[in-house]
C-alpha cells in the first residue's frame, strides 16, 4: 500500500508528546539576533497516529525475520532476541559515560570480557572497541599503521595494497587516512596473483588490506606466502573482517599472518543492521602494535577486581569516534558469544560454508549463470550472470528484482567488481534447508524466464509495494527532503 | 549450544552427501594445514544463565534512575518516549540492512527520508545525510570536506578552544591524513569565542566550526559574526548545533552555516554509555557541496509506474563506487538512531521541540541560580544544559564526598582546561528534577562547609 | 500470503531451545505406568524459523496498530507503549505471587493505587481487582447479589433482569450464579421500557443488569427512575461497565443508583486486548455490600505504611480466579490513568462521545442504513443495514467483509439483538476527524455498490489474505487440531 | 494531559460545527442534571514523571533474579525465551481482540489453532479450547461441565483434598449457582490419593477430579485406576496436569481422562504476582462433550477459494449466542497467554519438553534430597516440583531468619493443611540453581541450631 508522508498526516494542532513542568517558572531570555524566527515545519501528529504510520512503514520493509536475506558480505544471520532484551537492560541504556568508574563496573567488564572473546577469537592481543562501524575500523586500522611505520621514521611509507577484489570502504578508508591506493589483481582462481604482489611492495609499502575469505568467497590458500612477501617488505597485513563468520571458530586471523583486525560485530556477532546501522567495529593488534591504539582501552586491575577505562596509550593514534563504541552493540555481541560457546562458534563457520557449497553446487550448472574462480567456497559464492545477460538482456539487476517477486531478498549484485553481472550470495548459517532450496529453485525459474519469456524478468519486480524504482531520476532531480519536494512539485518540475 | 540458531546442524551429513563432500573437513581442504585449531574458549550455555549472568553484571552499573546525576558535557539524559523504542524494535526496521533493494525497503527509506526533512527543518538546511557515527565525525567530515571544496589548497580548519576533548581528538585523528592544521581559537572573557583572535587566525582556513553552545554550556552569541568573518575569509562555515535547541534558537542555515552539523542521538535514544549515537549532517542546495558530501542520501523519486518511490541516491560519491576516491569511507551508519530521532521530532512538532527547548533553559537556569549559591560561575550569559562552577576546594573531594551521599556530581573540567581552576560542569534537562538539584546543592553546601572546618 | 502451520515447517531434529544442565545428574525412576509412551508430536524447529513463522503470521493479522477498529462495545482504543514499557519492568514480571509482604509493597500499592482511582471514577467504595474479563467480574457481582440477598434470607429472590439489549454475557453470567434470567423490553427510544420493567420486578426480583449508555450508544436517560423501581423492589442494581468509555470523568455510575459495577481495563483503561484476552475485569461496590468481595482484598495500614493481602472479609464469596488477578494488566491500566489525570479522562469520553456522533451525523441519510432509536449517541452507534439487504440483498454482515478491502475493521455485526442487520460502531476517542471520514466514506461507498453492484459486496473480501472464510463448514465438520485435519484429509472427508 | 492520545482534541469546536452541536455539554444533554460532575482525582502527569514514579514503586518488589526464592505452590519461576516474548509484543498480536473478522485475523487465528493442537498432543485429547482464565477456573469450568452432561441429576463432584486452596476456593464459587457439593478425598498414609475413600465417595458423582502431581508435589500414581473407579460409577473423569511434566509423562487423556485441564502459562509466561495465567481445557472427541464445552474454539476450514482457513467455530454454545443458555459467560479470555505457551512450545518440541521434565524432576530430587537432611519429608515417593518440608520449629521462625539471610523459604502449609504441623512447600525448576539449594540448606541448618540453642 501507499503510506502518506508524516507531512502529509500533519494536522495543526494536534499533539503527541508530554513533558514534564520546569522546575521553575522563570522568564530565560534569548537574544533577539538568535531567537529563532525561521519556520519550523515539523509535522504534528497525537501519538496513536505517529505509531500508525511507523508501523505501517515497518511493514513494507524486508529484514531478517521476514524471510532469507543473503546479501553478499553482509551476514545477513538472525539476530537473537536475547540479545534485544539484554541490550533493553536498564544498566545500558541509563549510564552515562561519564561515571565515575566504580558506578559502571558492569559495562566496564562487558567490554574487557567482549574483548578477551575477541582476542581468542582472532589471535590478536588487544582490542579497541571504539569505531562506530566497519569503515570506522579499517580507518582506525591503517591508521594504525601510518602512525606505526612513521614512529620507526618510515615516513616514505605511503602506498597501501588492496585487492581489486575488495571491498569499496578498504580503498576509501585507506586514502582517508592519506595513503595512496594500489590495486592487486586477481589471478584465474580469483584469489590475490602472488606476482603480482611481488611486484608491488616495496620500501614505500605501508601494507596490504586483505580479506580471507575473499570477496568471491575463496579462501585465498596462499596467504602465508602473501604474508611473508608483505612482512618481507615491511609492510603489515590487515584483515578486513567482513568474511570471519567463514572461518568463526575454526581459524584465526592472527594464525594467518595478519598483524590488524577489524571485526564487524553486526555481521559475525549476531546483532541487528538496523537498516544500515549502527554497527560496531572493533579493531585488534598484534602486542606490538597495541601502543598505537586509540584511547581510552578497557583494562583491569586484578589486584583489585578494577575495570577501568586506560588512557595509558603512549603512541595512540587519538580518537576514531566519541567516547568508547557502540556500548549497546558490545553488549549484544557479548551475550551471543557467551550462547555460543567454543563449539556453537566453530558450528557457525561449519554450517555457513556448508550452505553456502550446498547453494553453489544446487546452482552450478543452471542456464545463464557461471560460477568463476575456484568451485570451493566458504561463507559465500558469487555467481556471474554474464552469460544470461548476452543470450536474453536479462542483467543480474533484473534478477535481483525477480526474486523480490518471490517474497526473498535479492543477493548483492555487481559487486565484486571483478565480476561481470555479479550475483554475490550469502545465506549464513541460520537460513534453513529448505530455505536454500526453495531459493536455487526461484534462481532456477528466473533462469528459465530469461530464455523464455525474459520480460517478466526485466519488468520486474511485479509484487511489490511499488514496481521498479527509477534511481536515474533521483540522482538526475534530487528530492532530498519534503520541502524539495513541495517546492519542486509547485514549480513543475517533477511529475510524481 | 548454538544448534538453536542453525537449523542445518540437523542436516549436514545428508547435505554434504547431496553435493558430493563427504566431511565438513573437505569443505576447509584449501585451508593450509595446521591453521585450523581448538580455540581456548568458554562452553556454550543456557540462554537462562546467560540472561542471569549479564543481568548480575548490568546490575553493577548505578543508573541515573538511581542516582540523581548532573553529568552532561555532551552526553544527557533524556527521557525517550516508550512508543519510539517500540517502534525501533519491531523486526522489519531493526534486522533489515542499508535497502539496497529499494523495492522491499520503502519503509525505512521513507522513515530516513522523513528524517533527512525534519533535520533539514530543524536546521534550516535542505541537503541532509541520513547519519554519520557521531557529531564528533560529523565535524571531522566537513572538515575533510571544506578542504576538498578547496582542492586541498588551504589546510587549515579552526575549532573553538571551548570545544568537547572527545571531539577535537576525533577531529585530529580523522584529519591526520589529509594534513589539516586544526587551530584552537580561544573564548574572551565573556566565555564567548573571541572575535579578534579569529580574525588573525582565519587566513588560509578552509573552514571556520563554531557550536550554538559551547562546551562550557554558554549560548555563542556571534554565530552569525563568526560566519561573516569566515566568508569574508573564503572560508566555508560550518556550525555544530544541539538538536533540542533549534525549536528555540534560530536555525543554523539561517545563521549563515554552509554545513551544519549534531547529535541526533539527543532525540529518541538514551544515553547507552556513549552509544550508538548519530551524527547530523547538512549542507546548503549547492552543487559543489552535494558533490564533496559524505553519507548516505536518500532521495524521492517515482517507480515503473509513475508512483512516488524512495531510493537511495547520489551514491557516486560513495566508497562501494568510488573507491578511494569517494567523499568518505562510510557504509553502515546509524539509521535506527535516525529514524528514532525521527519518531520522536514527529512526536514534539514544532511546539513540542520548543517547549522542551524552554524547560531546560529553564532547568539550566535554575541550577545556574542554585549552584551560584555554593560555587562560582565563570562566565555570564545564557547557559544551555551545561553550567561550569568553580570551587574553592579540590573538586577531587567534593566529588568523593557527593557520591557518598548517593550523589553523581559534574565532569570535572581541570583535567583538560587547567585554566578553569577547579571547575565542573554541571548539567540539567527536561529530566531534571527540583528536589535532585536542592539536595545538590545542599550536599555541596555540607561539604564545602566541611572542608573549610 | 499463506504460512504453512508450524507442523509443516517441522524438520525432526532441528532444535530451538536451550536449557541450563539438571543440579545433579541423578537418574530419576518414573513409574512404568506414568511414563509417557504415547506419541508427543510437537514441531521441532529451530529458533529463526519459530520467529520467522509468528512474524509472518502476526502480518497476517489486525490490530489497532493497523488502522481503524470501530468494534462495537470493544473500546478498542490505542493501547499506549509507556504501559507495556512499565508492564515489562522485572518488578512485574518476577515476583512471586506468595511472597512475604515485605517484598511486594510496590505491587500490593499499585493495587491499592489503582483501586482508589476506580473508586472515584465510578462512585463506588470498595474494588477487588481479581476477574480476568469482563464476565469473571459479571459472574463476581451477580454472586454477590446471590450471596447478600441470602445472607438476608432472602432466599426466594433468585430472578435477575435483564434487558434485551444487553450484552450475552449478562445473562449467561446470571444464570452461571444460579439466576433465572427475565429479560426487558426495550421501548421504541432504545432505552429500558419502564413500564416493562415495573411489571417485571418483584419480591423475586434480585437485581437488575443494565449498561449505561447501552449497547445502542443511548444513554439511559430514566436511569434515575430505573434505579429507584429496582430499589423499592429490594433488588440491587449492577452495572456493565463495558461502555464507560461514554462518560469516564464525567458521569460516575455511583451517581446513577448503581451498587455494583464491573470495568474493563482492558477496553476503558487502554490495556491491549490480545487478540481475544488477558483482560481485567474489577468489581466495585457500594459500601453494604463490601463484606461480600472476594478474598484476598488490598488494604493499607495507614499506621505502618504497610500495604496488604486482606483476607478478613467475613461474608466473601470466595474465590473467582487464582491468586489476586491480572496483575500485569492492572500495571497498564494504573500508568494510563497516572498520565491521563483528572481533565484527561474527561477529554476521553468528550472526544470518544463526539467521534461517535459525527460519524453517526455524517452516515446518517446515507441510502440502505438506518439509524434506531434516539439520534443523541454516547461513544458508539448502532445502523441497520435492514433496508439495503430488503432492497439490495446486500447484508450487514457483506457490508462488514467489504469494509475488510479497504484496509479497516469492520464494525460489530448482529449486535445488539434487538436491531436487525446491525452495524455498531465505536470508533474511540483515539481515531482522528480523517479515519472516520475515510470509514463514512467507505460505507457510503459500499452503499453504492450495493445498489450499482451488489455482487462486488455480497463476494467480499476481495483483498485479504483469504476470501470468505466458510464457517458453517468449520461447524458443520469440526477440524480444532493438526492432528485431526490429517486424520480427516486421509480419510478424503475434507477437500482442502 | 491525554491530549496527546486524542487527535479530535485539536478540532472539538470545528467537528461540534459540522455536526450541528454547538458544545460538548449537547452532546450530553440526555443525562439528568446535576450527575455531570467534577472528580476529585489527581492531575495528569508527563509520561517521564509517570515513567520514574512507577519505576519507583515498581523497585520496591523484591524479584526472584535478586533473591533465590523457593516458592511454587501453584506458581513457578520458569524461564521464558526471549524470543516469546519479542513476538507477542507485536502490535498486530498484542492489540488486536477476538478474531470476529477472520480475513483479517488469520494470523492469531492460526496461532490458537497451533496452540490448541500442541496442547491436544501434551494431553492426549484432540478437542481444545483456546483458553480459560487459568488452571483453577478450568476446573470450575469442567465441574459445571461434568453436571449439565448429567443433565443437572448428579449434583456431586469430588476433588482431592491434596488442591490447592486457591483451586478450591474457586471451584466452590464457581459451583455455588448450580448448588453443587464439592467433595474432598483425603490422601493415604503415601500422600497419594486414598482410593478406597474414593470407592465410598464416588456412587452419584457428576465427576472425579484428579492432579498428576498434586499439590503437595507428588506424582499421583493411581491416576489410571482413579478414572476406571469414576468411571466405573458412572462419573466423568477429570485430569489436571501441568504441562511442563508432559513430555515425560503419560498423556491423561491415555490415562482414561474425559477432560483434561491445566496451566497454559508455565509455558511462555512469567509468574507476573499471579496474573495473567491461561487454562487449558480439553475434551474427548465427543459430540455431546463438545456440545457442553466451555471457551472459544478455533477451527480449520475453507475460504471462497477453496484455500485453507481459519475461523472462531462452533459459537453455538457461547453466551454472544446462547446467552443465559451458554455453557459458560466467558467472552474475553487469555488468547496471548495460549500463544506464548505455543510459541515456546514449538521453541521446544518432543524432545525440549521431555529434556525440561527431566531436570525439573533431577532438580526436584535435588533439592528433597538436601531438604532431609535439615527436615522431614512426610511422604515418600516421585516429587515434581514442590517438595514438603517439615521442621521441629515453627516455620514462621524460620521463614524470619531466611529473609534476614536474602532467601525467600517455601510456602506455609500449616494453615490450609494443619495436619501437616510446621510444614512448608519448597520448589524448583530448571531456573533453580545449585548455589541457592546449598546456601538454603545451610542457612536452614544454622538456623535450627540457633533456636534449638
Amino acid at each position: 500500500w501507499d503510506e502518506p508522508t508524516i507531512f502529509e498526516l500533519s494536522r495543526p494542532g494536534r499533539i503527541g508528546y508530554t513533558l514534564p513542568k520546569p522546575i521553575e517558572e522563570v522568564e530565560v531570555e534569548i537574544p533577539e539576533k538568535l531567537r529563532r524566527t525561521s519556520p519550523l515545519k515539523l509535522p504534528e501528529l497525537s501519538e496513536p497516529e505517529v505509531v500508525k504510520h511507523y508501523t505501517r512503514l515497518s511493514e513494507m520493509n524486508y529484514g531478517v525475520d521476514s524471510g532469507i536475506y543473503p546479501l553478499g558480505s553482509c551476514t545477513m544471520k538472525y539476530n537473537p532476541k536475547i540479545n534485544e532484551e539484554i541490550a533493553s537492560h536498564p544498566g545500558v541504556a541509563y549510564v552515562h559515560p561519564y561515571q565515575d568508574e566504580r558506578t559502571v563496573q558492569g559495562a566496564l567488564r562487558i567490554m574487557w570480557e567482549l574483548e578477551q572473546w575477541l582476542k581468542e577469537i582472532t589471535g590478536m592481543d588487544r582490542f579497541t572497541l571504539q569505531p562506530a562501524a566497519g569503515a570506522n575500523g579499517e580507518f582506525t586500522g591503517v591508521s594504525i599503521i601510518r602512525a606505526y611505520h612513521l614512529d620507526r621514521g618510515e615516513v616514505q611509507r605511503d602506498e597501501m595494497l588492496v585487492p581489486d577484489s575488495a571491498h569499496g570502504t578498504n580503498p576509501a578508508s585507506a586514502a582517508m587516512a592519506g595513503f595512496k591506493v594500489i590495486e592487486i589483481p586477481s589471478n584465474e582462481n580469483g584469489t590475490v596473483d602472488l606476482e603480482a604482489l611481488e611486484n608491488a611492495v616495496s620500501e614505500r609499502t605501508a601494507g596490504l588490506m586483505l580479506t580471507n575469505p575473499n570477496t568471491l568467497g575463496i579462501f585465498e590458500d596462499e596467504i602465508l606466502e602473501i604474508a611473508k612477501i608483505v612482512h618481507k617488505a615491511g609492510g603489515l597485513l590487515y584483515y578486513d573482517g567482513a568474511n570471519l563468520n567463514a572461518v568463526l571458530g575454526k581459524i584465526r586471523p592472527g594464525d594467518m599472518g595478519f598483524d590488524i583486525v577489524h571485526l564487524n560485530l553486526h555481521k559475525t556477532f549476531s546483532t541487528p543492521h538496523g537498516g544500515g546501522g549502527p554497527g560496531s567495529g572493533p579493531v585488534g593488534v598484534k602486542d606490538f602494535l597495541k601502543d598505537y591504539l586509540p584511547v581510552p582501552l578497557v583494562s583491569y586491575d586484578e589486584e583489585n577486581d578494577r575495570y577501568y577505562l586506560d588512557y595509558n596509550v603512549p603512541k595512540s593514534i587519538g580518537k576514531v569516534k566519541e567516547l568508547y563504541g557502540n556500548f549497546a552493540v558490545i553488549v549484544r555481541a557479548l551475550t551471543y558469544l557467551k550462547i555460543m560457546g567454543k563449539e556453537g562458534l566453530r558450528e557457525v563457520s561449519e554450517v555457513a560454508v556448508l550452505n553456502a557449497n550446498y547453494l553453489t553446487q544446487k546452482l552450478k550448472g543452471t542456464r545463464g549463470y557461471e560460477l568463476p574462480g575456484k568451485e570451493l567456497r566458504k561463507h559465500e559464492t558469487v555467481f556471474s550472470a554474464e552469460p544470461m545477460k548476452k543470450e536474453t538482456g536479462v542483467t543480474a539487476m533484473d534478477v535481483a528484482k525477480r526474486l523480490l517477486d518471490f517474497g526473498m531478498h535479492a543477493p548483492t549484485v555487481y559487486f565484486p567488481l571483478i565480476v561481470h553481472e555479479a550475483l554475490m550470495i550469502e545465506p549464513t548459517e541460520t537460513v534453513s534447508k529448505e530455505e536454500l532450496d526453495a531459493y536455487v529453485e526461484a534462481l532456477k525459474r528466473i533462469s528459465e524466464e530469461a530464455y523464455s519469456n525474459p520480460e517478466v524478468v526485466k519488468s520486474a519486480p511485479h509484487n511489490t509495494a511499488v514496481k521498479r524504482v527509477d534511481d536515474v531520476l533521483a540522482a538526475k532531480k534530487p528530492v532530498i527532503t519534503w520541502r524539495m519536494y513541495r517546492e519542486l512539485k509547485k514549480k513543475g518540475e517533477i511529475d510524481y | 549450544m548454538g544448534r538453536h540458531y542453525i537449523p542445518n546442524s540437523a542436516h549436514k551429513e545428508e547435505m554434504l552427501k547431496e553435493i558430493g563432500f563427504s566431511s565438513i573437513e573437505d569443505l576447509f581442504s584449501d585451508v593450509p594445514k595446521g591453521m585450523v585449531k581448538e580455540f581456548d574458549l568458554p562452553e556454550g550455555k543456557s540462554e537462562y544463565e546467560v540472561f542471569t549472568e549479564m543481568n548480575e553484571i548490568l546490575g553493577k552499573n548505578k543508573t541515573v534512575l538511581e542516582m540523581p546525576s548532573f553529568l552532561g558535557a555532551g552526553t544527557y539524559f533524556h527521557y525517550v518516549p516508550a512508543h519510539v523504542k517500540y517502534i525501533i524494535e519491531r523486526s522489519e526496521f531493526l534486522t533489515a540492512y542499508t535497502p539496497y533493494q529499494p523495492e522491499i525497503s520503502q519503509g525505512m527509506l521513507q522513515a530516513l527520508f522523513e528524517y533527512q526533512s525534519m533535520m533539514a527543518e530543524l536546521y534550516g538546511l535542505p541537503i541532509v545525510n541520513s547519519s554519520m557515527y557521531d557529531w564528533g565525525t560529523a565535524i571531522a567530515e566537513a572538515a575533510l570536506m571544506t578542504v576538498r571544496l578547496h582542492r586541498g589548497k588551504k589546510k587549515r580548519f579552526l575549532i573553538p578552544k571551548a570545544l568537547s576533548p572527545e571531539k577535537k581528538a576525533v577531529i585530529r585523528t580523522y584529519t591526520r591524513g589529509a594534513d589539516l592544521e586544526i587551530v584552537e581559537v580561544p573564548w574572551d572573557e565573556k566565555g564567548q569565542l573571541d572575535l579578534e583572535k579569529l580574525k588573525e587566525e582565519v587566513k588560509d582556513s578552509a573552514g571556520v566550526y563554531v557550536e550554538m553552545s559551547n562546551f562550557f554550556g554558554l549560548v555563542e552569541e556571534n554565530v552569525r559574526e563568526i560566519g561573516e568573518i569566515a566568508h569574508e575569509a573564503g572560508a566555508y562555515f560550518v556550525v555544530g548545533a544541539d538538536p533540542t535547541m533549534l525549536g528555540v534558537f534560530e536555525a543554523p542555515g539561517e545563521l549563515g552555516a554552509d554545513i551544519a552539523v549534531g547529535e541526533a542521538s539527543y532525540l529518541g535514544s538514551p544515553m547507552n554509555f556513549g552509544g550508538p549515537r548519530a551524527g547530523v549532517f547538512a549542507v546548503r542546495n549547492d552543487r559543489s557541496l552535494i558533490r564533496q558530501m559524505p553519507g548516505r542520501i536518500i532521495g524521492m523519486t517515482k517507480d515503473a509506474d509513475g508512483k512516488r518511490a524512495f531510493v537511495m541516491t547520489l551514491q557516486t560519491r560513495e566508497q562501494h563506487i568510488r573507491r578511494a576516491k569517494a567523499t568518505s569511507n562510510i557504509c553502515s551508519n546509524e539509521a535506527l538512531v535516525a529514524v528514532a530521532a525521527a519518531i520522536h521530532l514527529a512526536t514534539l512538532g514544532p511546539k513540542g521541540l520548543a517547549e522542551l527547548g524552554e524547560i531546560i533553559l529553564k532547568n539550566t537556569a535554575y541550577l545556574k541560580k542554585r549552584l551560584s549559591e555554593v560555587g562560582e560561575v565563570p562566565f555570564e550569559g545564557l547557559y544551555f544544559k551545561d553550567v561550569p562552577v568553580r570551587f574553592e576546594i579540590p573538586y577531587d573531594v567534593i566529588h568523593e564526598r557527593l557520591l557518598e551521599r548517593g550523589i553523581h556530581g559534574g565532569y570535572y573540567l581541570g583535567k583538560h582546561f587547567p585554566e578553569l581552576g577547579e571547575t565542573a560542569l554541571f548539567a540539567a534537562t527536561e529530566t531534571t528534577r527540583k528536589e535532585w538539584v536542592d539536595r545538590l546543592v545542599e550536599a555541596l553546601g555540607e561539604i564545602i562547609s566541611e572542608a573549610e572546618l
